[in-house]
């Protein structure tokens, strides 16, 4: 093992002489991977010590379930962080996919309706990475724009919900793979893929180098226009697949469905580390992020917690959780 | 008004880089302070700034011990200070930059008249008055940015003045400008220590000389009593034989032909031809359009007119990636903002451009990705040795360029575009860039090697090109054309 | 921790779980309300209560985590949610019974449903407006919005089918939606007084956009012109009614009432009773004469 | 006048030889404003001509009266922006300060309790400020956790709307200055003062500095934190103002009212040409960020276009607009 502890960098502020110190390896930092196990397993700790309902098979099964959407979001969210943009627009990039993709079933074979689903966050996800990457539109702008376009989109597929007949709809929402959901299979393999995506390919490394610094990667003789038009039809490709699934497992498409799902995707990033300004962020620590969301947000349920006092205490534990990621880290 | 600095010493999360640094400066003098790269000297100047703080030892100026805990604080003792790194704000204007935080007031109301008159006032008196303090201080070119920068450590009148390697973006009149006015700051009682890499300027400059080595004051010396090769031998240790190496035997076949290039604003009607195994190097005065050539002749930018060819690898390039398959390189003059990925590891950073060459069925191949990095690392010196996995901002300013150079020599290229590749590179480093680049030449590369600095063109290369104005003005053989010469065709004509 | 772990014992004390679609909106709040306080009244139902916060996934998680604390029965609160397959399927496949309140689910199985009449309501609000309005006038619709499609659709259809055909009437819809809240019928209000000068009735789909609409109106000082006509019987609609405003009449669809009474049809069902599957809760004309008895100053809704 | 014609920085990508021109004067860019003043002309003289309604007395006040919210919002946002920051909690803040102000007026005068309310805006801007500046916590994550917390707060603090009684209430929302909406009025002054404060005071100019490069403005002897914390301030302060006339308008305080207005202020903000990096935009052209944005909304209204449409047609006209900015302007 190759590891070694370097200091921060210099200081912004002109504060007392302590630094923390963080530990790189391979160029990744430990250090917030370490924090972020560490407050898993203390959630976990903590669930399994105050709630007899925790650690009972359904409940974990809520758990990975409930972890799937957000999951699939935020990977795809990841990958456009990393280029140093963002993608507000995916939260009706759900709603768009799985209302088509109920509406075409009539019609279709099933898997041929969830792919074009698929296809069309893909699609969505390509007109934004062009906007931005072509036009030099402000990222936050033009996914805003589609947030809007798209859900408008989604009404007029089918202002109404759509509940397909056939039960084979619901397969792929209810099936499970021994004590796992599939659709938490499904999650687990986009976050190994995609981990090994960012960390192993030209094309990963080239995206989180985008992040960092554009020109740079450019006359380097990389495509950047072209990864980052990735970067965004990934992250479009993972909404339509978490509408496909989430049309399938409530088992009914509805056009509102998604409103502030980006939100969450963000915060499980953000949470597990990922820089907003580009080029630091990895798979691993944002399932770690989604992983927190999800217990959190399972805990308050199980406490019995009332609605409001929830999304209360939902806001002061993300920045409970950020303020101590700050500490145990450093800004570059 | 003396300034003193005892035992200092300094560590970076348990490594030690300062060990116990003495120093002295007194009212009027020039105190420089020269050294390899990485030696120390910006932390110690970051040390004086208040920008970081000494892990032990004192500092004392006027006989009174002082502990500046911020920048802020330096400014209060009156020592100002202008960093290796520009850190204007872009958007605003020069005016903005220089005033920031003092503005004149009226009702309450900054009077942004008053203001321009001030800034105005302050550029002329210190000779920028070439500057317009109403421009947007981004727009401005490296060297203009630089002065603004100079100008506004001088706002409040210090007395000490700390200035981290100021000609290095600098030339012709603009550097005439600043040393111009460091003697005349002296002679009104002010301290200036001068970092720099150019020893000529220092013995020229300089009062006195102290030379730093790994962290320690190795020689305190004058201009009088010292010549460049002690100095060279003190920085380095050991004596340097050769600064430039042996004049090439003649060049081969053309190897990248330029006809009729011209880019609007930039440059015009600009035609050469690169050799194998030939340095041509390009001489002008900051802002005469030589980046912007090289940018263009890369497929960066796209040009307005004109061709641009590579003997059996296409031309016209339209992205920097179609001229790299042609065989074209190219080191850019700002390392920070198209050099490097300031937030990733060397190792990533120096791989960059040879990511798909690197992969093995859809993989990157690491261990070839190591074994390639550490053999860069290992060629050019670059130090820490260990700093494959090291963010590269933590390297100093030299070796960072190093490993831009490496990223470069990895792509095995056939032209080589060298813009500005020793700026803020010390004297030992420079030999053996000089060295490499001779290597590439004798096995058959051409490299264009452009340089403001005068002497570093005419010994390295085999041919000098001059640009004045975006025109190319001259085509001298290096061997036979003085310094002179060269600037003459630099310099504008005065109608 | 609440956690009914025995169920129905032969004790006749119960845990109901509540399955909230959404709780931010004043109808869904009170419906929730009720619920507790009806099973407060009774003394030995205990509820759990869960919040979708409008995610129609996490319904379906609560209604699991429910199922998982063992509850007896379920009680879904849909808002504005069409159907809700896996909660019923998952429901269904614990063995339990599932009491629907407000909102009927357009497919899937469930044991009982209680809730309005939403097209009798909007033909009543027809009936009460075409005899105000004698001599004709333009009559102004005021959506609330997409995915309630089916209740609001109900109740501007009730609307339309009395007044569509009447002599001098006109119908205009807004095109934008009032999103079922106050600020929401202030702005879509504002637009129609600025389309059409000569409106002389606005109908919304609930009583929150009614009360934005009467202050867009009383602001272009037309209060004098135009009628209002709403449903719910929300507290403030109440009072304006009674005040003698131009805010003329609402349909009475009182989650308080709903509330109530699916908490007793979940308590009768597991207490072995037959009941009627599906319960309309009568929606009355509420006008200045009647108000006082609908306006209850401690009522949640 | 002393402007100048420069030329545009090195392109960043390898697009034509066409370098458009920037006017910059005193460090304004006048082609951005130029720009968006021909397209609100633009706007107006079809509006004029296509629709009958668009010049009545009637729609032009409800122009007016429909600025006020967004335009509020968007100047509190500009402020936030110009450090390089965000704030998405101000929705959640026009709520709060709403449902306060409406709850307080039983016991206490009017004009109180509006000041409780905008109050309690400057309370949650504080405190975003403060996490932001002195935790360095990216603004993008602090103000979402204030989204959820403050509008959780705002049901806790009344689950139904409330309406006070007094009439007096109103008459902040409903009074006119002969043609003109007092709100609107209000409006304009902070807008007016806002851009005095922004272009001719020192903090001010810090703000604008701190978002180009916040270490030199340190290095200047401006406490950086302070401003940052100001700005999130005046955000907050400009959310409560807007909270408590929204409610004094529609006359009922909803705790759920305001979800998404954040996405509308900062709309306006990049339609005003301002750059969500920090350190680029003016008061003036975030006006006319709004205007633009109300003149659509407006539009889109009076030719009756339906609402799934609308939604989709905003979200195009968005893009439109930016990228015809783009087009006309030039990254530094
Ligand atoms: N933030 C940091 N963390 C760790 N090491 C650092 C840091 N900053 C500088 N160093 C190390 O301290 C040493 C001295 O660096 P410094 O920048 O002072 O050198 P320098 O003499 O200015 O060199 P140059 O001539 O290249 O600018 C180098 O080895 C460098 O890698
Ligand atoms: N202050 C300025 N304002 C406007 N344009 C400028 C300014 N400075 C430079 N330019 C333009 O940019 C072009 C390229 O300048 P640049 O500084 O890159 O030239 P250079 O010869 O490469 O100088 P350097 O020594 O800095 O590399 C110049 O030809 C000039 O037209
Ligand atoms: O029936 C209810 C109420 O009318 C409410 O006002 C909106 O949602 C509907 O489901
Ligand atoms: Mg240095
Ligand atoms: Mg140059």
């Amino acid at each position: 093992m190759t590891g070694q502890l370097t200091s921060t960098g210099p200081e912004r502020t002109g504060g007392g002489g302590r630094r923390p110190l963080r530990l790189v390896l391979n160029g990744r930092d430990r250090t917030v991977e370490a924090a972020l196990g560490t407050l898993v397993v203390l959630l976990l700790v903590v669930a399994a010590a105050t709630s007899e309902t925790f650690f009972t098979p359904t409940n974990l099964t809520n758990l990975l379930k409930q972890m799937v959407t957000t999951g699939l979001l935020a990977f795809g969210m990841l990958v456009v962080i990393l280029t140093g943009g963002i993608d507000l627009s995916v939260g009706s990039v759900v709603a768009f996919a799985g209302i088509v993709t109920a509406g075409l079933v009539s019609g279709l074979p099933i898997p041929l309706a969830m792919a074009v689903g698929i296809a069309a966050g893909i699609g969505f996800g390509l007109v934004n990475g062009v906007l931005v990457a072509r036009f030099e539109l402000a990222p936050f702008v033009v996914t805003l724009a589609a947030l809007t376009t798209v859900r408008g989109l989604a009404f007029v597929y089918s202002d109404v919900p759509i509940a397909p007949d056939d039960p084979a709809f619901f397969t792929l929402g209810s099936a499970m793979v021994g004590p796992i959901p599939l659709t938490t299979v499904i999650m687990l393999v986009v976050f190994g893929a995609g981990g090994v995506f960012l960390s192993r390919t030209p094309a990963g490394r080239s995206i989180i180098a985008i992040g960092g610094n554009p020109e740079t990667v450019r006359l380097a003789g990389i495509n950047v226009r072209r990864h980052v038009v990735l970067a965004y039809t990934i992250s479009g490709a993972c909404a339509g697949l978490a509408g496909v699934i989430l049309a399938s497992r409530v088992g009914i498409a509805q056009p509102s469905v998604g409103v502030a799902f980006e939100l969450d995707a963000i915060a499980a990033c953000v949470i597990g580390g990922a820089s907003l300004a580009g080029g630091r962020g990895t798979a691993k620590a944002t399932l770690g992020g989604v992983l927190v969301l999800a217990l959190i947000n399972n805990l308050l349920n199980l406490y019995g917690v009332q609605s409001f006092w929830q999304q209360v205490l939902k806001g002061l534990i993300i920045i409970a959780v950020i303020l101590v990621q700050r500490v145990n880290r450093v800004r570059t | 008004m003396s300034l003193e600095l005892r035992g200092v010493h300094k560590d970076y999360g348990g490594v030690e880089v300062l060990h116990g640094v003495d120093l002295v400066g007194r009212p009027g003098e020039v105190l420089a302070v020269v050294g390899a790269n990485g030696a120390g000297k910006s932390t110690l100047i970051k040390i004086l700034a208040g920008a970081e703080r000494m892990s032990a030892g004192e500092m004392w100026l006027d006989g009174k011990r002082i502990e500046p805990r911020s920048p802020h604080d330096a400014h209060a003792h009156g020592i100002r200070t202008v960093h290796q790194e520009l850190s204007l704000v872009p958007e605003l204007s020069v005016t903005e930059n220089l005033l920031m935080g003092n503005f004149p007031r009226r009702a309450g109301l900054i009077d942004w008249a008053a203001a321009h008159r001030r800034a105005a006032a302050l550029l002329t008196t210190i000779g920028f008055g070439a500057i317009n303090p109403r421009t947007v201080a981004g727009r401005l070119s490296v060297a203009r940015q630089q002065m603004v920068e100079i100008a506004k450590a001088l706002v409040g009148d210090p007395r000490v003045l700390v200035l981290d390697e100021p000609s290095a973006v600098l030339a012709g009149s603009d550097l005439d400008s600043l040393f111009a006015l460091v003697r005349r700051l002296t002679d009104r009682g002010v301290l200036v220590v001068y970092v720099s890499h150019r020893l000529a300027e220092v013995l020229d400059l300089a009062t006195s000389i102290v030379v730093v080595k790994d962290g320690r004051v190795v020689g305190t010396t004058t201009p009088a009593e010292t010549t460049e090769d002690e100095l060279i031998r003190l920085m380095a240790g050991r004596r340097l034989a050769q600064i430039y190496p042996d004049r090439r035997g003649a060049p081969g076949a053309p190897r990248l032909t330029v006809t009729g290039l011209r880019r609007p604003n930039e440059f015009r009607d600009v035609s050469f031809t690169l050799h194998a195994g030939e340095v041509v190097g390009l001489f002008g005065l900051v802002g005469s359009g030589r980046s912007e050539l090289a940018r263009c002749v890369f497929g960066a930018v796209r040009a307005a007119a004109g061709e641009v060819r590579v003997a059996g690898g296409g031309g016209d390039f339209r992205s920097p990636a179609e001229a790299i398959a042609a065989g074209l390189a190219l080191v850019t003059e700002d390392r920070k903002r198209t050099g490097l990925v300031l937030g990733l590891t060397v190792r990533d950073n120096i791989a960059l451009t040879t990511l798909r060459r690197d992969t093995r069925g859809g993989l990157i191949d690491r261990s070839r990705q190591r074994g390639q990095v550490s053999t860069m690392v290992e060629r050019l010196g670059i130090q820490p040795a260990r700093c494959a996995s090291m963010p590269v901002v933590q390297l100093s300013g030299g070796n960072q360029q190093k490993a831009v150079l490496a990223k470069w020599l990895l792509v095995e290229p056939r032209v080589l575009i060298l813009d500005e590749p020793t700026r803020g590179v010390d004297m030992a480093t420079r030999v053996e860039i000089y060295r490499i680049i001779d290597d590439l030449a004798r096995s058959g590369l051409s490299v264009l090697l452009i340089s403001s600095d005068l002497t570093e063109v005419l010994g390295a290369s085999d041919r000098v090109l001059v640009m004045r104005q975006g025109r190319l003005t001259a085509d001298l053989p290096a061997d036979r054309s003085t310094e002179d010469e060269v600037l003459a065709y630099a310099i504008e004509e005065r109608t | 921790d609440s956690g009914g772990s025995g169920g129905s014992g032969g004790d006749g004390s119960y845990t109901i779980g509540v399955a909230n679609f959404m709780l931010s909106g004043p109808y869904f709040s009170g419906m929730d309300k009720a619920i507790a306080a009806q099973a407060k009244k009774k003394g030995n139902v205990e509820v759990v209560s869960t919040d979708a916060n409008g995610d129609a996934a996490k319904l379906a998680a609560n209604v699991e985590d429910l199922l998982s604390k063992n509850v007896d029965a379920v009680i879904i609160s849909g808002g504005p949610l069409e159907s809700a397959p896996a909660a019923l399927n998952a429901i269904k496949a614990a063995g339990k019974p599932v009491v629907l309140v407000d909102r009927k689910f357009q497919t899937g199985e469930y044991t009982s449903w209680i809730g309005p009449d939403n097209k009798a309501i909007g033909v009543q609000n027809g009936e009460f407006l075409a005899e105000k309005l004698p001599g004709g006038g333009k009559v102004a619709i005021i959506k609330g919005g997409p995915a309630d499609n089916s209740i609001g659709l109900a109740r501007t259809d009730g609307v339309k089918s009395v007044l569509t055909g009447k002599p001098g009437i006109t119908l205009v819809e807004a095109p934008d939606f009032g999103n079922w809240g106050s600020d929401g019928g202030l702005t879509v209000m504002e637009s129609l007084l600025a389309t059409h000068a000569d409106l002389a009735a606005v109908f919304c789909e609930n009583d929150a956009m009614c009360l934005g609409a009467q202050r867009a109106i009383a602001d272009a000082g037309r209060d004098k012109q135009i009628i209002i006509a709403g449903v719910d019987g929300q507290a403030e609609a109440l009072k304006a009614i009674l005040d003698g405003t131009n805010y003329l009449v609402t349909g009475l669809n009182d989650a308080d009432i709903i509330g109530s009474l699916g908490l007793d049809r979940a308590v009768e069902i597991l207490g072995g009773a037959t009941t009627e599957k599906d319960t309309v809760v009568p929606s009355p004309r509420v006008t200045k004469e009647n108000a006082a008895q609908y306006l209850d100053p401690k009522g949640d809704f």
